[in-house]
């Protein structure tokens, strides 16, 4: 890590009381990061000070607070466009990134969408995407009688790209895939993907949810029309996440949910939309919880994202470096830190995850087992489940060494090493 | 908010009640608020030569339409369209901007208007709506041509 | 108000910091609690304390921390479904209300549907719906090709039901309706709206947005198939709704968004479904809401809720007793407390709706202004739109004299009376 | 969590591997987790015959599920259900039920887990399955008679 890099983690520590917590007696060692993240004072303060103070429904009221509400929602609106490279108008406020695709999904199959989907038509995806980013797909494939297909993933838990013109090819309507994968940590050749696309003609929607928390992101020039994250794994609380689409785009397509705000004029018998943002915003927004994004936004901005992407390589080589030298313990994806986020799965031959996971949950280690949402990446590798560990600005090497220790304790106690 | 100006030409409006001849007629709507005002334009040779309009709505859509035709009629479209731009830059600066009277006259009175968003609509109701009905005008124009 | 009913308000009022605020120098008089609510230390505490000290992504870790997230997270759904009188599983979180009603709408149209709909099927409505309860139908008719009908209203604000049997006939595969009408204040007659569409074996979708914050609510005695609220008005933050739906008729509905934690077994070639309320809970839900909802029905559980509705009742009579007496100011909606909520839409002849409102914040009066989502009421009417004051428990006799003292300093002003 | 009766049946489990005959066999999947079981369940008379499984998953659930052999292999049906019933109870507790060693034997020990929810579905895979198993093979016999 360079020294204009650097950034002081113990500070960082401090603003996160969670951190400071004892479990079965054991300071905390939270990894579970992919999973979800901590929210600093910093992001918690804003949002208690604009609820207590400011607070109001959006977009409908004259009165003062209403129009002080109204002013937090869209300046947040502004900080999190900025936060991407992205123009106000374009980023509109879900309720996680679930959500944003889903809103994909569903306006693409519904009436007067740009891209109708039918039999002969195909959606492409990858193997590794979490299923937020599969099941919708599947779902849009069913209603519309449109084809799913999918890149599958090398031994060594990158994507095959090898069979890329075949799957993403002239009937291709949309091809949907995550930028670094929750479960493997490896992230995607963003331009290749992209560039396949285009030549077919081919939407891209990118799932950002493990990009944007760790590293500087640009849709615009990434190239994509659509992308989404969410903000409970980026400082943010849990209830708000984000579509990100051109704005061409965004105005073409038919409405997602309906009801209050996204409408022009209503009639009982027939309505009109507003334009986006608002088209996408049914109902009351979650107006605290985008204030809170914001703000959250403005802490990640203040440490940097490149020194926060620096830091994680370094905690991440230090793991993968540690995990090499453990006998029966293995990586599920990219062993090296080469084009890879911060998330490690990994397997103790002889015991089961879960029993990983518990047993270092004794010692006070956070690690999140399962699947991790990405079912067929665990099937692809022939494991039942992985245990995974998520570094992030606030972990520490000593938070990489008592993982690494604790690993050795717990094959010690199942006898499996 | 409510300086004189604007409850003088709220309470006696100029311009108003459609008049022929016209060139274009368009119809616009706030959705939020319900406001409507039906704008009338007659355009020749470059010059805005009539504006008529009718509507209903808040004290600041009606004085702001009201203004507005004092502003436009009779002037060179492309000088109208100053005025527009002036009134818009003013309209989305939240207070922070002086304007300039020499360009908005009595449009002026509505600089504080702009710190409150939800009224910046009203105010800009009946510009949009005649910036929509002139560039249809000039566009007819360009084709009868 | 009889002493049982009774309770502190200027106790509760302490409890709310916005309230001590002032607005353009005079002390806020917040009447627009039908739009939204404010919260209490008490929620916002419970809030606090559970993301700083037990936060973690819920359903899918072994840590400890997760499983305190899960607890609270859970322990939310049993204490909303007790507030309904409901059962734990039949109570699904989404992000407002309008979710709720557009999650039935998805559903229904999904392949799988129990309620299949196309042309010459029915879905009925009111004349008085919000917009959420209303554009979720309209646009569900035009996916499937079934037809819209509505009740209209009366000139009194009340649900015109002599054509009862008409709209709800044999065609007819769901009724959604209010129970208390947001720009009205009217309160439906559930019971013979639900014998009806028994009758024809129609479900019924009641959107108790404007009643579960100001009166019991008992889902079960209703009698009805499914129940929608949103939290933002009962105290909780923005960003956290709730369907209710009977545990049998949840279950048979296909899901509506696809994601992490609504799944059971995900393969790529496709998946099969968590049961209720998982299913209808895609991706990270919203955690930390649901733990301030619940803190917020213990807030209103402890006050009472009849208590508050006795204390809406003074409060609204009081308003519309005083209006009474203004001339050139009249009500929309039921002008006596029966069977009405505390929204009171009125006009003031010769001031247009945005200016009452402005000039009442003036005042540092709160109310709201414009169609209140419900566009058709205004044309109904003949208005272009309403001022409406909405109480709650923390609003005052105070609160109403300054409201009507300041309706008569605007006809003053503009020259109305 | 991890107490010595628990590590002993995950280590030596009991009654492992799919065994004839059989009259019903099932195979459930605890989709948070990818454990797995097949059960097979032969009833005779009223008595549970056999219990035969297969599976992989964690300590918790195999352990579970072997202890769960030894309580219903031999049994009555309604004796063994009594057990399931027990054991169901303990899982659901929290932590806070003292568990009756007649009825649930080595299944005690798994008091602790009963703390974990994430855990518990494990404890319970194997129950299900064999619950599930039994009913359909007494209700495949009630049919033939
Ligand atoms: C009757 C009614 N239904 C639905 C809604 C929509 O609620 P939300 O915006 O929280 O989804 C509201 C309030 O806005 C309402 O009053
Ligand atoms: C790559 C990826 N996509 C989608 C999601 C779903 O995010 P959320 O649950 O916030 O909708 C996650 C995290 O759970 C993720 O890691």
């Amino acid at each position: 890590m360079t020294s204009t890099l650097a950034f002081d983690v113990e500070a960082v520590r401090k603003d996160f009381p969670v951190l400071a917590r004892e479990v079965h007696g054991k300071p905390l060692v939270y990894l579970d990061n992919a999973s979800s993240s901590h929210k600093p004072r910093q992001v918690l303060e804003a949002e208690r000070e604009f609820v207590e103070q400011h607070y109001s429904n959006v977009h409908r009221g004259v009165h003062t607070l209403s129009q002080e509400a109204t002013d937090a929602y869209e300046a947040a609106r502004s900080t999190v466009a900025r936060f991407i490279g992205a123009q106000h108008d374009d980023v509109v406020f879900t309720k996680n990134v679930t959500e944003a695709i889903n809103l994909v999904a569903y306006a693409l199959g519904n009436p007067g969408s740009p891209v109708p989907l039918g039999p002969g038509d195909e959606i492409a995806v990858t193997e590794m995407e979490h299923h937020s980013n599969l099941v919708p797909w599947q779902m849009l494939a069913e209603r519309t009688g449109a084809t799913l297909r999918w890149l599958g993933l090398t031994d060594e838990g990158r994507l095959d790209l090898t069979n890329l013109d075949q799957i993403v090819n002239e009937r291709t309507k949309l091809l949907a895939f995550t930028q670094v994968s929750n479960i493997l940590g490896t992230e995607n050749d963003v331009p290749a993907l992209v560039a396949r696309a285009k030549q077919v003609g081919a939407l891209t929607l990118v799932d950002g949810a493990q990009s944007v928390p760790h590293q500087p992101v640009d849709v615009a020039a990434l190239g994509v029309d659509l992308f989404a994250f969410t903000g409970h794994k980026m400082l943010a609380p849990s209830g708000v996440g984000v579509l990100w689409g051109r704005g061409e785009l965004l105005n073409a397509l038919p409405p997602f949910m309906g009801g209050g705000s996204m409408i022009e004029v209503v009639q009982m018998t027939g309505s009109t939309y507003a334009k986006a943002p608002e088209r996408f915003e049914a109902g009351t927004p979650v107006i605290s919880q985008a204030v809170a994004l914001a703000a959250a936004c403005d802490y990640l901005g203040a440490v940097g994202l490149d020194a926060i992407k620096a830091h994680e390589v370094v905690l991440t080589a230090r793991l993968l470096d540690g995990i090499r030298e453990l006998p029966g313990v293995s990586v599920l994806g990219p062993d090296s830190t080469e084009a890879r986020g911060s998330a490690v799965s990994f397997v103790v031959d002889g015991v089961h995850p879960h029993d990983v996971g518990q047993s270092l949950d004794d010692l006070g280690i956070a690690v999140r087992v399962g699947h991790h949402c990405a079912a067929p990446v665990c099937r692809r590798y022939g494991v039942p489940a992985t245990a995974r560990a998520s570094s992030y600005l606030y972990n520490t090497e000593a938070d990489i060494d008592a993982l690494l220790d604790g690993i050795v304790q717990v094959q010690r106690f199942w006898g499996a090493a | 908010m409510y300086q004189e100006i604007i409850l003088d030409h709220y309470r006696n409006p100029h311009h108003k009640g459609l008049r022929d001849p016209f060139d274009v007629e368009v119809h616009h709507v706030n959705p939020t608020c319900g406001d409507e005002v039906t704008v009338r334009v007659r355009v020749l040779d470059g010059i805005v030569e009539d504006v008529s309009y009718d509507g209903q709505g808040c004290s600041i859509s009606q004085a702001a339409t009201s203004v507005m035709t004092d502003l436009v009629i009779g002037r060179k479209v492309d000088d109208a369209l100053v005025a527009h731009e002036a009134f818009l830059e003013l309209m989305q600066s939240k207070g922070k901007l002086e304007p300039d009277e020499d360009v908005l006259e009595d449009g002026i009175a509505f600089a504080g208007v702009s710190k409150y968003p939800a009224r910046v609509k009203c105010a800009l109701l009946g510009w949009m709506a005649w910036k929509d009905a002139t560039a249809q005008a000039v566009a007819k124009q360009k084709e009868a041509s």
